[in-house]
């Protein structure tokens, strides 16, 4: 009997430790995301890129981005909320906030800022992985 | 306080032999509890491998196991090893110290038991992991340090201590297995030559110890060679030579000249007739004044010594007394003082190069450690001390610029000598590791021979070798003092060996030549020098 | 208060030689450099925070009897892999150094297993068998790091591979753990930088080592470490106890190879671990360690001393001699002085006190032989 | 009954030349079977094989008399690289030239070398039983001091001194216009012309050779074979244990400052600083595979294990390159050296006492 109480206490610190490495793995995957202020054409639909847009994820310093401007920004772990304030024609200033998921496996990401304005709920339109085209 | 019931431990005609020669035969005896008995018996008697029997040591196993039983308190029992004979309530404390010495007394009398207290790292990691309970541990070494009635600094480093204190740390370890309930309590202590090491006040209180333990009901059996402390302690002696009890009696009134007389009394087999040897008017070629050698576990303090030319003189005494210093103290092997004079002419001490020079050689006793190049052909063994003291089997280019080792001639005195000493090899190229102990010292001897000495000191040439090899080497010695006229200096703790080949027989006993008397004298008279009792001079 | 003769000073000082001999170098070297308190306590504090933890691994072999465990680097080995496998990854900060650690310990294990079997065959000379085998793994680890990662072992981040396809480059950017460790909360005290987290971590384990010689396995290895013979009488499985003592080692530098590198910032693949054994050992010995003794107390004096002198003589051999390429030559040289003076020190005093033992008994006899 | 018998023998000669061995000996033998199909020239490889077994030869012949007299492995040899070095930088200083310089580089080398070898054995006497650990650090610590050495002896031959300052020695020094190819190129024999046999090397390592088997059977040689083998029979022999060793040392130290010297004439380069820092242990492995072990060593173990190591050196790069297209031969040259040390300090020879 004695065994196996030991037994069965070793196999759960195997286990937690294991779970334990996951998280720390989940805690701290880094990704960097392209954050992209283009013309964008969904399906079918083309949008405008915006003239002047503030662009903010997690606590970071907010980043602004002209028409036509790419910027880069990495960010640790999987969660995290983006904050997009931008002016319409008269000057009236909006904020959208969106808390979004993003894919481990992934390690560079697409954030196109006229796709998530114009649907903020359609994660995928605004949210893609970058894959380089590799001239193969 | 012996009431008569069954007895604690009891032997019953207990029999053993090695490859052959019987070491015990028949032997019966009885322990009462709290009884503390006296075993006594010359080196070789059997007394080692009767307790080996008893603990159950791998060595009896290995070698055929024994006959008889042993019996405790009425059960049959046959102890597996001595931590199995321990778990029993059988405890043995040797006469060198297994004692650790950066740890503390406490330490050392609980190692490998310490008390621990639990520690929630020991489910992961092993019970190893437990911390050890500092108080516990003071409190068990106090118990039995108690018990031995001393009062011992129990948190002093044994590398500090004095040696009575280890000897009484040892036997606190022993005493306090029980203590922590682990084994049944012990009841039965055998103590193998514990007062060898100490000094007189030492031993006094650890005779009086032994005597706390035994009204406690521990039962012991006490083995010395110190007779005058058997008679103080023990209640009952037992008298053991060639593997036989010869007495097994209470010890009041017996005196020491009775115990010295069973011990080593027994009729002198001479088949060669003892030659007369004029000791007066020889000179003496080996002149030894107050030698004191430094060797661990046979040191000599004060030795005396005067050797006749063409004599063979033989050097006997108990274990551990210190004959096995005077030649390796004089051959420089092990440092040395005092002034040694080898045919007039004073020797320079601790230089191996200037006594094989003057013409002494030496066949050491530890065969495989000093005397063989075990790696090494018997050629080399045989040539190689010629060879570099006298530069014998060498052949000589440029005037002696260039020397060249002398194959042929080589071969050639190793073949000589193998004839002579009949040393069963297959080749002289043989390596000396592959020969049997007896074709060993031969080749030792060879080595010796091969160096034409004036003088040779041989040391315990004839142990752990079968008998055929035994008489050979005794006769080769023989026929080279007769033929040669080489004086021989022979060093044997058998007493039975040097009787039969030397002209007369010096004691060693306790570091001093105790009296030196005629081969043809009578045993006893040997036996009392051996345990310090002077007898009146031969010469 | 102990009467401090003439005596004492002179036995306390050729006890411990070699610091002696680097406070004097220091003392020299620290005026001749030029360099000021200020640069010269915070360069300390870093060597200390960076080089402890791993030097820290070096007590409980040495406690173990073990000698001076240069197979350490064993261990960094092992650590430098799980920063491999957590840069692939692309994983950062702390769960970055957390996850590397956790892949570290399983391979440290393995090898320290393999390690104390290795050193149980060759009891008597540990020391040069340890040292050989580090340089037999660093093969074996190029087989595994130079060829099996990329081809055999699956590694996804193109920037850590060599251009022909597989093989990790020479150097590593470890850019996403740089002074994680150290940033956490670090107080600057009249402008010199602490990084408080990394000294919380090596009191942990120094917290560790006080407590692990209190376990039963501790005061198993003490035993062992000073007589193999009684302990395996006693009942101690020696050869297991001497395995587990390389195997804590071999971990131990693991990880405080992690926190080594995440100091530095930079990972050069193939030779930042082969130097880290000989820079231990020295340091250790400098302060006042020897091969069968050692405290904690003499891993922080030596680190203190050993880097004093290292960050020293380079300057000091510039302004001495107009060549700091001197001071560099003359820093490695008392480098390995350092280790070979003690080394000789401890086999001599061993040699002497079995010759104490021989003079005692010559006393005795001496005095026996006039009464 | 006639394949048992030789089976035993098959496997008794295996036993004690040992598995290790065999495996090296049958990886050599493949490679050299291999060459022709990937394109690797016989000859070519054949010929470099034997330029650098003369070259090595002597550093390894430096092992026989310290494993000889029980003082274990030389780990100390850069100490007599240095002697050599010494001998070569003071013989290019006074401008020898051709031959002669290489002679007067022996000439200047040996003082030093017995100087060292001395003052080194006075001190592996001290620490019996630990002398591999120390002579490790003692070779390093040498180096080390000799590089400040290098940087301040006052040098001034324009080819060796760095040249905008003027003073301390540069880090590799050509021997061109001294001794380079000096042994190399005498008789030497070739066959097409590809297969060059550096006769002058190997005859010059079958003089050493032959001395050191000659010095082995003289009366000092087997009392050195004997300390080694028993140190206290051989103090009761009457031989004096520490003078006997500190010749040994004085030999290995003699030989190493040769080896580097013959390895130099054939190298083109003496190279100074850290260049002697790891040499010891390609000497040590060589040895080794060649059969000797922690205390016992023949001339026969010198020349087979240095031709084993030095082929496989020669070898893998070319062929193994071609046969997978990677450069393992340092991976290799590493685990074979190392592994070969490794396996002789675990065998159950007593240490060195």
């Amino acid at each position: 009997m004695k065994i196996n109480k030991r037994f069965y206490i070793r196999v759960t610190a195997m286990g937690l430790i294991i779970l334990f490495a996951i998280l720390m793995a989940f805690l701290g995957k880094q990704h960097t995301i392209l954050i992209d202020n283009k013309n964008i054409e969904i399906n079918g639909v083309e949008l405008k890129a915006l003239q002047i847009v503030e662009f903010q994820v997690d606590k970071q310093p907010a980043l602004e981005l002209a028409k036509r401007d790419r910027l880069k920004t990495l960010v640790q772990g999987q969660t995290h909320t983006f904050i997009i304030t931008y002016a319409d024609e008269n000057w009236e200033e909006f904020v959208l906030e969106k808390k979004l998921k993003v894919p481990f496996s992934e390690d560079m990401l697409i954030f196109s800022i006229p796709a998530f304005i114009n649907d903020i709920e359609d994660v995928d339109n605004y949210l893609k992985p970058f894959i380089i085209k590799t001239i193969n | 306080m012996k009431d008569k019931k069954v007895p604690l431990l009891e032997m019953r005609n207990i029999s053993k032999d090695f490859s052959g020669n019987q070491v015990l035969n028949d032997i019966n005896f009885s322990i009462e509890k709290g009884e503390i008995l006296g075993l006594v018996g010359e080196n070789g008697a059997g007394k080692s491998t009767l307790m080996k029997i008893l603990f159950g040591m791998d060595e009896i196993r290995d070698t055929g196991g024994y006959g008889g039983k042993v019996i405790i308190k009425g059960k049959e029992v046959n102890f597996t090893s001595p931590q199995d004979a321990l778990e029993k309530g059988v405890g043995m404390v040797h006469q060198e110290f297994s004692l650790l010495p950066d740890f503390s007394a406490a330490e050392n009398i609980v190692l490998n038991r310490e008390p621990i207290k639990y520690s929630i790292v020991s489910e992961l990691f092993g019970d190893r992991m437990h911390t050890l309970n500092r108080e516990e541990i003071d409190a068990i070494a106090k118990v039995a340090i108690n018990r031995l009635g001393i009062n011992l600094d129990i948190t002093m480093k044994v590398s500090s201590m004095p040696v009575g204190h280890k000897q009484f740390t040892e036997i606190a370890r022993e005493l306090s297995k029980d203590v922590l309930g682990e084994t049944n309590p012990i009841e039965l202590l055998v103590l193998d030559e514990p007062t060898a090491v100490l000094s007189e006040k030492e031993a006094d209180s650890l005779l009086i110890a032994m005597r706390k333990l035994s009204e406690q009901g521990i039962s012991m059996i006490f083995i010395s060679h110190r007779l005058n402390e058997i008679i103080d302690v023990c209640d009952t002696m037992m008298v053991m030579r060639d593997g036989l009890i010869i007495k097994h009696i209470p010890i009041d009134g017996v005196k020491v000249q009775d115990i010295a007389r069973w011990m080593v009394g027994r009729e002198v087999s001479n088949k060669a007739k003892p030659r007369k040897f004029d000791y007066n008017n020889i000179e003496t070629i080996l002149d030894i004044k107050n030698l004191w050698v430094d060797m661990p576990g046979e040191t000599a303090r004060d030795i005396s010594l005067e050797v006749k030319k063409g004599e063979i003189l033989g050097i006997g005494g108990m274990a551990g007394q210190g004959k096995l210093g005077i030649p390796n103290g004089v051959m420089g092997l092990y440092t040395a003082g005092g002034t040694v004079f080898f045919e007039g002419s004073e020797l320079k001490l601790n230089d191996p190069r200037a006594l094989l020079d003057a013409g002494l050689a030496f066949v050491s006793e530890d065969r495989r450690g000093v005397g063989l190049l075990l790696d090494e052909s018997l050629e080399w063994n045989i040539a190689f001390t010629a060879m570099q003291v006298q530069d014998k089997y060498l052949k000589k280019y440029l005037k002696g610029f260039m020397t060249w080792r002398d194959s042929k001639a080589i071969e050639k005195v190793t073949h000589e000598y193998i004839d002579q000493l009949e040393i069963k090899c297959t080749s002289s190229k043989q390596k000396a590791k592959e020969l049997s102990g007896g074709n060993q010292q031969k080749i030792c001897l060879a080595k010796a021979f091969a160096l034409e000495p004036k003088l040779l000191f041989v040391s315990e040439p004839t142990r752990g070798i079968d008998i055929g090899a035994k008489s050979l080497v005794l006769n080769a010695l023989r026929k080279y003092n007769r033929e040669l006229g080489t004086t021989i200096v022979i060093i044997s703790s058998e007493l039975e060996e040097l009787r039969a080949i030397s002209d007369r027989i010096a004691i060693v006993t306790d570091g001093r030549i105790e009296g030196i008397l005629e081969a043809s004298k009578p045993s006893e008279d040997f036996g009392l020098l051996m345990i310090g009792q002077k007898v009146e001079e031969a010469i | 208060m102990k009467k401090i003769t003439f005596k004492s000073i002179k036995k306390l000082i050729a006890n411990n030689l070699v610091t002696v001999l680097f406070l004097v170098i220091c003392g020299f070297g620290i005026p001749l450099s030029g360099y000021s308190a200020n640069f010269l306590i915070s360069g300390i504090i870093v060597r200390i925070s960076r080089n402890s933890f791993l030097i820290l691994s070096l007590l409980i072999p040495i406690m173990a009897g073990m000698g001076l465990n240069f197979g350490m680097v064993l261990g960094a080995m092992a650590g430098q892999i799980g920063l491999i496998f957590v840069t692939d990854w692309n994983i950062v900060g702390i769960p970055a150094m957390v996850l590397a650690i956790i892949i570290s310990i399983p391979i440290s294990i393995l090898l320290g297993q393999l390690c104390g079997r290795i050193l149980n065959k060759a009891k008597g000379r540990e020391m040069v068998t340890a040292y050989i085998l580090g340089f037999f793994m660093n093969g074996v680890y190029q087989l595994v790091v130079l060829y099996g990662m990329g081809s055999i072992i699956p590694i996804k981040n193109t920037s850590l591979v060599l251009p022909r396809g597989y093989g990790i480059r020479n150097t590593v950017n470890l850019i996403g753990i740089r002074q994680s460790l150290d940033s956490i909360f670090n107080l600057s005290i009249f402008g010199i930088k602490i990084p408080l987290m990394t000294f919380i971590v090596i009191g942990v384990v120094c917290v560790f080592i006080v407590w692990f010689r209190k376990t039963k396995l501790g005061q198993d290895m003490r035993a062992v470490g000073q007589d193999m013979d009684v302990a395996a009488a006693a009942g101690i499985q020696v050869e297991h106890t001497r395995i587990v003592s390389i195997v804590i080692s071999t971990v131990v530098a693991g990880i405080g190879m992690i926190i080594y590198l995440q100091n530095i910032g930079t990972l050069n693949t193939y030779n930042s671990h082969t130097q880290i054994g000989m820079f231990s050992v020295a340091a250790i010995l400098v302060g006042g360690a020897s091969v069968s003794k050692a405290n904690i107390g003499n891993v922080f004096l030596g680190v203190i001393l050993f880097h004093l002198m290292f960050i020293v003589s380079p300057m000091a051999g510039k302004n001495l001699i107009g060549q700091a390429q001197l001071g560099e030559y003359f820093r490695v040289f008392v480098s390995y002085g350092v280790i070979t003076m003690s080394l000789v020190l401890y086999e001599m005093r061993k040699k002497r006190e079995n010759l104490v033992n021989a003079e005692k008994l010559k006393d005795d006899q001496g005095d026996s032989n006039e009464n | 009954m006639e394949n048992i018998k030789l089976a035993d023998k098959i496997k008794s000669f295996a036993h004690d030349f040992g598995w290790p061995r065999i495996i090296i000996a049958l990886f050599l033998l493949s490679l050299f079977i291999m060459a022709p199909f990937v394109g690797v020239n016989i000859n070519t490889s054949l010929s470099d094989t034997f330029n650098r077994f003369g070259m090595n030869c002597i550093m390894v012949l430096a092992m026989v008399p310290m494993i000889h007299s029980g003082c274990g492995l030389n780990f100390g040899l850069p100490l007599g690289i240095i002697a050599g070095l010494l001998g070569a930088t003071l013989s290019l200083e006074f401008n020898f030239v051709g031959g002669q310089s290489f002679l007067m580089a022996m000439a200047f080398a040996t003082p030093f070398a017995v100087l060292f070898g001395w003052a080194y054995g006075k001190l592996l006497n001290r620490v019996k039983g630990g002398e591999m650990m120390i002579a490790t650090y003692v070779g390093f610590s040498s180096v080390a001091f000799m590089c400040m050495m290098w940087l301040l002896l006052p040098f001034t031959n324009p080819t060796m001194v760095w040249g905008y300052t003027g003073k301390g020695l540069r880090t590799t020094i050509s021997t061109e216009g001294y001794y380079l190819h000096v042994l190399n190129d005498f008789l030497a024999i070739r066959i097409g012309e590809h297969f060059v046999f550096p006769t002058g090397m190997v005859l010059f390592f079958a003089v050493f050779a032959l001395g050191i088997w000659a010095f082995l059977h003289s009366k000092k040689g087997t009392a050195m074979t004997a300390v080694g083998s028993n140190s206290v029979f051989a103090r009761a022999s009457g031989i004096d244990i520490d003078k006997t060793r500190i010749l040994s040392v004085i030999l290995s130290t003699w030989l190493g400052a040769m080896g580097i010297l013959v390895y130099q004439q054939s190298f083109g380069f003496i190279q100074l600083y850290m260049g002697p820092f790891f040499m010891a242990l390609p000497a040590v492995s060589a040895i080794l595979i060649g059969g000797a072990s922690v205390n016992k060593a023949s001339i026969t173990n010198v020349i087979v294990g240095t031709f084993l190591f030095q082929g496989i050196l020669t070898m893998t790069p070319s062929v193994m390159n071609s046969v997978i297209q990677t450069d393992m031969s340092e991976v290799i040259r590493i685990v074979v050296s190392n592994g070969m040390i490794l396996y002789a300090l675990t065998r159950k020879t007593e240490a060195t006492r």
